[in-house]
């Protein structure tokens, strides 16, 4: 199994009610079988999911990656700084 | 020689005169420098007053951004010798600036103007930076409309 | 609405954060300045070290064609707000900023940076100021090599 | 005749050594002439005089404009602001 810790920020953390998600994933699942995942144990977040953003330890990450060890994943809608 | 390159997610007010020194070498001769403000009155598109935005980050990953914004600008203008990106976060008023990048060149006509563009243009890309804005019908998210492509 | 155009010719310190300040409204978001500093060190062209420049002004018409490059904007880019243009003048070192041109707008997208541009520019064209560079191996007088038309 | 005050700045100030001269010129005298009698009677300032700018009353001006009444002058080199 795979420890990682899920950030939400944003619309996604609103819909969620927390910040962060400690999480045991099997190896080898990808950013699209999380998503999968989270949509189903949280259905309330099913539609932020569906144009939500993803990062991998700091760095956009895509449906087809695989998520590493001890990963930080973060959640978030587009950007809107400035 | 170093070129200084100064990014930073912050709090407190953004300084501009502290700023501009830090990226001012002896051969500099010319700065061009963004500021975006919280507006309290928009006419543009949807027409709304703003009591207040709030912004939160991403900082760790918003500072990996903000570095990679500046390399991305020093790929495109050799010339450029500081740069500095500054995203002011926590609940800012109307007239407050939110946000700056500045930077510094020998000459003015070698790019600063088109890079202090292009730096916020990717700011409000890649940078994990987002603000709710509140005002007299209530709180709403503002939402960009970027997605990043892988490397990016 | 009446819209800041702030113009001075002074000996003081230019501050960004006052000037900045002065020329944003309810309805500013953005802002594009530009600053030109004292080099040290000149690579392009003639190569050379610079210890001080002396700048000196015929103030009251430098403040009426100042007022003329700010109107100049305002014809070009009806989306300016506040527009600010300051020159420091006297004995000025290397790394001090001497000058400052500063326009502010609702958006960035409506021309903060070409009408920045353009106010430098036209500075260097119509406003009487000179420079005199005093270096290691003596001093010289700058000249620029615009000749204004009638009505300019 | 008509009395006019004259400006020198930088290099032509340099060149002429004052900052400033009091004139009595006649009426209906252009900038053209003007230039002429101050090159006829400062022959060093020959040399600024063919590439010079002139203001009249703070307005840039050129050599067919009459000069007019009182007229505050100024003569210089082009402007190396910035």
């Amino acid at each position: 199994m795979n420890k990682i810790r899920i950030l939400f920020f944003a619309t996604i953390r609103d819909k969620f009610g927390r910040k962060t998600l400690e999480l045991d994933i099997p190896n080898e699942m990808t950013v699209l079988q999380l998503k999968q995942k989270l949509a189903n144990d949280y259905p309330n977040l099913k539609d932020s999911l569906k144009a939500v953003l993803v990062s991998v330890n700091q760095e956009y990450s895509f449906d087809d990656f695989i998520i590493p060890a001890n990963a930080e994943i973060a959640l978030f809608p587009p950007v809107s700084g400035g | 020689m170093t070129f200084p390159t100064i990014f930073s997610i912050t709090e407190s007010e953004i300084d501009l005169n502290a700023l501009l020194e830090k990226i001012t070498l002896t051969s500099t001769g010319a700065a061009a420098i963004f500021t975006g403000m919280v507006r309290g009155v928009t006419t543009r598109d949807d027409p709304h007053e703003t009591e207040y935005l709030e912004y939160e980050s991403y900082i760790p990953m918003a500072e990996a951004k903000m570095k990679q914004v500046a390399d991305e600008i020093r790929e495109k203008w050799s010339s450029i010798e500081g740069i500095a990106i500054v995203q002011r976060i926590g609940k800012l008023y109307p007239k407050t600036p939110t946000v700056l990048i500045a930077v510094t060149a020998a000459h003015r006509d070698t790019g600063v103007f088109e890079a202090a563009r292009y730096g916020i243009d990717r700011l409000k890309e890649i940078v994990p930076i987002w603000k709710k804005e509140i005002g007299p019908n209530g709180e709403e998210w503002i939402e960009g409309d970027y997605f990043p492509k892988a490397g990016e």
